[in-house]
C-alpha cells in the first residue's frame, strides 16, 4: 500500500485499547428526533477521542434476524462522559437493519459487548495545516454523532469554531439541541422546515467565500454524497478537510481488510485503522460502494 | 491441565491457532498495544497469504454478512515477498509464538522462491501453501486437483525441512482425495477448510453486492460442513490436521478435535472479538475436563481406541 | 402481476415450487384437510425422491440443528416403486398443481424402471434425477462426475418425452460441468442446490449425533452457496434452472431468479411454516414490483441485457 | 412402513387444523415449580385434544444464539381454556437450550408463531381396549404437560382414573397443584421430599398387582427412561398402554421424516403424524436415540 499522503498527525499518538471484548451495562436509550441515543458504562476503557469509534453487539438477541446480526457493528462516540465507575459512552443510532435494530432497541440493564476506542481521530486544526486558527464542522444527519463530542474537544483547546448542520426533514432534526447544547450551529434542512432550505454543504460553500476560509480547516462527517461533496468544495479551494467515513466494517481493527477505501494515490486503506477520519486529499473519492446506505442530511 | 500439543514437529502451547487472513497481528498489536502480547490468544500465529508481487486486493465492498456468517472477497491485498520480509516479518518475529507464513502463488517456479526465501528466515517456524489458486501453467486450480497438489509439493518439498502445511479448499467433492495427495508430496500437515464459494446480491437490488462479484463464505454456518470434511480427511490420511471453520466456543473446538483434528484455528469469530481465541482455548479446558480427559491427546486415544475396536 | 413462467415446457402459476422431501403433501392434507389444497403453496408439486425398492430410511436421530440451519440424515424412506404408485400416486394427483416425481436409483437399469414407469402415467408431468447416489456400477457418484451424468441421461432420455430435471449436487468443484453434461445428455432442466455434506456432535459428547453419522446441511445458512452455484450454472448452460437453498423470503428468491434461476423452491424453510411457499410468493410478487419489473420474464429480459453489454 | 398393529383407535378422527402458522399474542408467564407455564390466545385453531402438540416459535429473537432455535419447537398442549376472542392454550416449560430458553423467557403481549394443534392424540379408553373402564396416568416431571388436559378430558367422560406422578426433587416438583387442582394424585420423587422415595414407576408396579389392573388402560408422558419402564410393565402383565413420545423434530406435520421412531414390526414411524402419542405395543423401544435429553423425573 502507497504511504497516505496529505497530512497524517505528525504524531499518531493513539489511545492503547484492552485487547478484547468487554461487557457494558446499557444505562439508558431515549429518542432524540429521528434517532435514538443510548449509553453505557465502560468501566475499563480510555477516554475516546473525537471520531474515534466502537465495534459494539448486544449480549441477547444478537443473531435474532435468522443469524444476523453475526458481526458486531461500528458505532461513532457521539460523546464520552466521566461517570461513577468509569465512562458513560453515549452513541446516536438511526436503525436501517437488524444490528442497529437490535442496538437500537437496548433497554437500560441489558449488556453491551464493546471494543474500543478504535481507529484514527480527528486532528488537532495546528497539526494539520500551519497558519490554521479555526474549524468548521459539518455534519448530516446521524453524521452528527462524532462531531459532538469534537466540538466539545476543540472547545476545550480554545479553538473557533463554526457549526454546519444538515437534515432530510423536521422528523430527523431532533436530538441537535442535546448534542449541541450551548454552541452556535447553523441549520440546513432539505425540506426546509429549519434554517436553509436545502443540503448543509450550500452553507459550506458560501463560508468558504470568505476571506477567512484559508485560516480554517473542515471536519465532516455525514453520508457519502455529503462528504463527496465537501471534499470536491475543499480540494478546489485548497482547504484542508478531515472527512469522517463509513464502509461495512467486520473487525473494526485492522483484522479482516474488509472496509477498503480507494486512495487518490492508489491501492487502498483499510477505514477502520487507517480511518474512519481521513485526509480529504488521501481518497479517490468518498462515494465507496457499499458505503452509502443511508439517505440522510447530505 | 496440559494443552500441550505437537504437530509437524512444531510444540505448541495449547491448540489453538488463528485462520490465516483472520487476524493481523501487527494492526493489532498498534491498536491494542503490548497488553495483546501478553494476552496473545494463539500458540501459533498463522500470517495472511502473501503472494510474489504485491497486491492491492479488490475493490469494495469486501464483505458481506449472511445468517450466521460471511461472505468476503479481500483478494489478498499483501506487500508481496519483499514487503513482507523487509517490513512484516520483523514485527510479526516480536509475537511471543511461534510464526507461519501463508503464501500462495500461481506458478511451481513462483511458489518454490516464496518457500525458499521465507523458509531460510530464521523467524519462521513453518510455512502454510495455500493452494486455492490456479495454476497459471495448466489452468487448473491447484487444491481442486490431487495431481496438481502433488506435483506442487514435489516441486516445493525438497526445498525446506521447515514444516509445509497444506491448506485445503472445501469446494471439492472429495477434499480427502487433495489431502492423501499432499501426504504422498510430503505435506506436514495439512489445514481445512479454507471458504466455501459464495456469492450475494445487493439487498433491494439485481446486482450482486461484492466489488469482485463472489467470495468465500465463513462462520458458524459452515461449521457443519467443516466438520465433516475434517472427519471425511482424517479417515484417511496419517498427518495430524488443524481444524477450522466456524470455531466460536470450546464445544466447537472439542468436536473438530473428537472428529480427527490435532489443532484448531479460529478465524471468523476473531472479529466478532480479538481476543476470541483465547476464550476457545479456556472453553476448550473446561471442556475436555468435563468429558473426563486430561489433555487433547488423552482424546486422541480415546478416538482411537474407539475406532480400532 | 403475472407471475406465470414457463420451463421445460411445463406451464406454471408462478415461480415457486417445493425441494423434494421438504413438504409430503399427503401428510399435510391429513393434517390440514382441504383447506391446504385451497392454499396449495406451490405453482407444481415435487415428490419426495423414490428408490426401485422401499426404504425404511436411516437410524435416529436424523435431524440436527444448525446456525440457521439444519443437517438430515433421513435416508430416502418410501414406498418404493410399486408402492408409490398405488398408494401415493393416486393422492398426489388430487392436488391442484402438476405433479414432478423425485427418482432414484443406483445403476442405469435401475433408473430406466424408474423412468419408464413413472413417465407413463398421465398424472406424471416431469420427472426430477436425483443423482446424489453411487453407480453401483462405477463406485462414483453420478452427479459429482460429468461422464457418468451423461451416460445416465443418454440412458433415460430416450424413454419418455416428458420433461427431465437433473437435481445437481452441491458437494463438487465445478457444477457447472454437472450441468453441462446433463443438458448435453437431454435434460429439460436442473435444479440445485441439494444439502452440503456435513455432521455434527452430540452435544457434549465426543460421539456423533446422526444416527447415520453425516448427512446433509440445507437453510439459510447455505443461501450464499447455493446462489454462487447457481450463478456458475447459469453462467454456463442454456436450459433452464431451478434454485434453490435457504430460500424464506420474496427478497432471497428475487436474488435466486436474477442470478440466472427461472424457477425457485422452497425446502427446509417449510418445517417453519406449512405455507411458507405462499409467503414467498406474494413478497416476490411486492419485490419485483418494487424494482419496477412487471412479470418474472422482465427480470430475466434485464439480466440478459445487462449482460449482453 | 408396515402397518402399525396394537389398537389404533377405530375412527382417527382428527380435527383438522388451518394450514401455516398464525400469530398469536402471549398472555401470560408465570413459574410452576422448577417449571414456567406460558398462556397464548389462538384465535382460529379448533380445540386440541390431549396428547396434541403445538410447533412454537417466539415472533422475535429466534435465532439469537448465532443462529439458534432456527426451526420451530414441538410443545404438548398442557391446558386449553375459553376465553374471550379464541382460546388460551397454556405450555409447560423447561428451558434445556436455545429454544426452550427464549420461550421460558416469553413476556406478555409478544407475539408467538403457532401451528397446530397436530399429532394423533391420546385414545379414549374404550376405544383401545374392550372391558376397559378406568385409567392410570403417569406423568414424569415435565411429562405432565399432556395429563393435565388428559386428565380433564378423561374426566369429564366420567372415566375413573388415578394418577401417579414423580418428581426429581423438591424444586421440580411445583406446579403439580395448579395443573391437577381437586384430583386425587400420588406422589413420587427421587429424594423423597414427597410421596414415595423413588420412581413413580415403582407405583405403578404395585397398581398393576392390583385385581383391577386388567379393566384400567396406562397413559404416560415423560422422560424416555421411565416411558421404557412403563412399556415393559405393562407389557409383562398384558395391560394396554398408550405413551406421548419425544423426538427432535423439524417441522411437526409429516414433511421432513425427521421424527422416526423404531416400530415393533421393523421399520419406523413418524412421530409427529403417526404419534406423539403411541401404542406401547406398537414400538420397539421408548429409549429413541436423541430423544433423551431431559433428564426429569423418570
Ligand atoms: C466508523 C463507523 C462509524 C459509524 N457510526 C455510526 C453511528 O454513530 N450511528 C449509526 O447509526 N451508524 C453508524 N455507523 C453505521 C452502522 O455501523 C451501520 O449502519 C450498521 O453497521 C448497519 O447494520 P445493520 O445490521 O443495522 O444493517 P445492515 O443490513 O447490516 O446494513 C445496512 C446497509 O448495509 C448494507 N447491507 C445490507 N445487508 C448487508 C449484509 N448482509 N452485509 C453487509 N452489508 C449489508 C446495505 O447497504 C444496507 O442498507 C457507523 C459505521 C462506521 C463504519
Ligand atoms: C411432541 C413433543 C412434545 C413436547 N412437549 C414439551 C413440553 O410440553 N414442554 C417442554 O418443555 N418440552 C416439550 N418437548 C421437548 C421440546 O420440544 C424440546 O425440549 C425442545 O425442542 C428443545 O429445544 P431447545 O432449543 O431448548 O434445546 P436444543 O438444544 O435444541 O435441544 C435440547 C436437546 O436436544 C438435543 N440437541 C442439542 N442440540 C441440538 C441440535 N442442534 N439439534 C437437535 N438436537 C439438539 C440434545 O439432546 C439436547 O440436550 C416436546 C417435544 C415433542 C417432540
Ligand atoms: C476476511 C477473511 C480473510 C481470509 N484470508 C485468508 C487468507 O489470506 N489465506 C487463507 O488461507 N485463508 C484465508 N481466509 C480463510 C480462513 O483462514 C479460514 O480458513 C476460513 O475463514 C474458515 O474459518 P472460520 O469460519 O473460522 O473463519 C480468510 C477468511 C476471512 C473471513
Ligand atoms: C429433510 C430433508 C429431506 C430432503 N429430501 C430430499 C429428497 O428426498 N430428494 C432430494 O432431491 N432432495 C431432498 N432434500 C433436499 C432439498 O430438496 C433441497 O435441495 C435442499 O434442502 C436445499 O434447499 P433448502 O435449503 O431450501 O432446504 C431434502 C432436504 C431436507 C432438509
Ligand atoms: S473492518 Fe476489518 S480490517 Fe477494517
Ligand atoms: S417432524 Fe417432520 S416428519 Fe415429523
Amino acid at each position: 500500500m502507497p504511504p497516505l499522503t496529505g497530512s497524517k498527525p505528525a504524531s499518531d499518538a493513539r489511545t492503547l485499547v484492552p485487547p478484547g471484548r468487554r461487557l457494558c451495562e446499557v444505562t439508558e436509550n431515549r429518542a432524540a428526533g429521528g434517532y435514538r441515543i443510548f449509553s453505557a458504562l465502560d468501566e475499563s476503557g480510555p477516554e475516546p477521542r473525537a471520531g474515534q469509534f466502537y465495534m459494539l453487539a448486544a449480549a441477547d438477541g444478537w443473531g435474532q434476524r435468522t443469524g444476523r446480526p453475526y458481526l458486531p457493528r461500528a458505532f461513532s462516540v457521539a460523546e464520552a462522559t466521566p461517570a461513577d465507575g468509569g465512562l458513560r459512552l453515549h452513541f446516536l443510532v438511526e436503525a436501517v437493519g437488524p444490528g442497529t435494530e437490535r442496538l437500537a432497541g437496548l433497554r437500560a440493564g441489558e449488556g453491551l459487548w464493546v471494543t474500543g476506542p478504535l481507529g484514527r481521530p480527528f486532528s488537532v486544526p495546528g497539526d494539520l495545516a500551519s497558519g490554521v486558527t479555526g474549524a468548521i464542522l459539518v455534519g448530516g444527519g446521524i453524521g452528527l454523532a462524532p462531531l459532538a463530542i469534537l466540538r466539545r474537544q476543540l472547545g476545550e483547546r480554545g479553538v473557533p469554531l463554526r457549526t454546519l448542520v444538515g437534515f432530510r426533514d423536521r422528523e430527523h432534526s431532533g436530538g441537535v439541541d442535546e448534542l449541541f447544547s450551548c454552541c452556535e450551529v447553523r441549520l440546513a434542512s432539505e425540506d426546509g422546515h429549519a434554517g436553509h432550505r436545502g443540503y448543509v454543504t450550500d452553507l459550506l460553500a458560501v463560508l468558504l467565500e470568505g476571506d477567512d476560509a484559508p485560516t480554517a480547516v473542515v471536519y465532516a462527517c455525514g453520508p457519502p454524497a455529503m462528504l463527496e461533496v465537501v471534499r470536491a468544495l475543499c480540494s478546489e479551494r485548497g482547504v484542508t478537510a478531515e472527512l469522517a467515513m463509513e464502509t461495512p466494517m467486520a473487525c473494526g481493527f485492522g483484522a479482516c481488510f474488509g472496509c477498503a477505501v480507494p486512495l487518490a494515490a492508489g491501492g487502498y486503506m483499510r477505514l477502520c485503522s487507517d480511518g474512519p477520519v481521513v485526509n480529504a486529499a488521501d481518497i479517490e473519492t468518498a462515494l465507496v460502494a457499499g458505503s452509502g446506505h443511508r439517505a440522510c442530511g447530505r | 491441565m496440559d494443552l500441550r500439543v505437537e504437530i509437524a514437529g512444531l510444540h505448541l502451547d495449547h491448540p489453538v491457532i488463528n485462520g490465516s487472513g483472520t487476524f493481523d497481528a501487527i494492526a493489532a498489536r498498534r491498536a491494542f498495544g503490548d497488553a495483546l502480547l501478553a494476552a496473545f490468544p494463539f500458540s501459533m500465529f498463522v500470517s495472511k497469504t502473501i503472494t510474489p508481487e504485491a497486491r492491492a486486493g479488490n475493490p469494495p465492498p469486501r464483505i458481506f454478512e449472511t445468517p450466521a456468517g460471511m461472505i468476503n472477497s479481500i483478494g489478498l491485498p499483501n506487500k508481496g515477498l519483499e514487503g513482507f520480509l523487509a517490513q512484516d516479518l520483523p514485527q510479526l518475529a516480536e509475537l511471543p509464538v511461534p510464526l507461519c507464513v501463508s503464501v500462495m502463488a500461481t506458478s511451481h517456479g513462483e511458489f518454490a522462491r516464496l518457500v525458499e526465501a521465507v523458509a531460510a528466515r530464521d523467524e519462521v517456524a513453518a510455512l502454510e501453501l495455500n493452494i486455492s489458486c490456479p495454476n497459471v501453467e495448466s489452468g487448473l486450480i491447484v487444491g481442486e486437483q490431487a495431481p496438481e497438489t502433488l506435483s506442487l509439493l514435489q516441486t516445493v518439498r525438497p526445498i525446506t525441512a521447515k514444516p509445509l502445511i497444506v491448506k485445503l479448499t472445501p469446494n471439492v467433492a472429495d477434499p480427502a482425495a487433495i489431502a492423501r495427495a499432499a501426504g504422498e508430496g510430503g505435506a506436514d500437515a495439512v489445514s481445512l477448510v479454507n471458504t466455501l464459494k459464495a456469492t450475494a446480491f445487493a439487498p433491494g437490488s439485481t446486482e450482486p453486492w461484492l466489488g469482485a462479484g463472489r467470495g468465500g463464505l465463513s462462520g458458524p454456518a459452515i461449521r457443519p460442513v467443516a466438520l465433516e470434511q475434517v472427519r471425511s480427511v482424517a479417515a484417511s490420511v496419517s498427518i495430524p490436521i488443524i481444524g477450522m471453520g466456524g470455531i466460536e466456543s470450546g464445544a466447537d473446538a472439542l468436536d473438530f478435535l473428537a472428529t480427527g483434528a490435532a489443532v484448531v484455528a479460529v478465524g471468523t469469530a476473531n472479529f466478532r472479538d480479538p481476543l476470541a481465541g483465547a476464550r476457545v482455548r479456556a472453553e476448550l479446558e473446561a471442556a475436555l475436563a468435563s468429558a473426563g480427559l486430561a489433555s487433547p491427546q488423552d482424546l486422541g486415544e480415546r478416538i482411537a481406541a474407539s475406532t480400532s475396536t
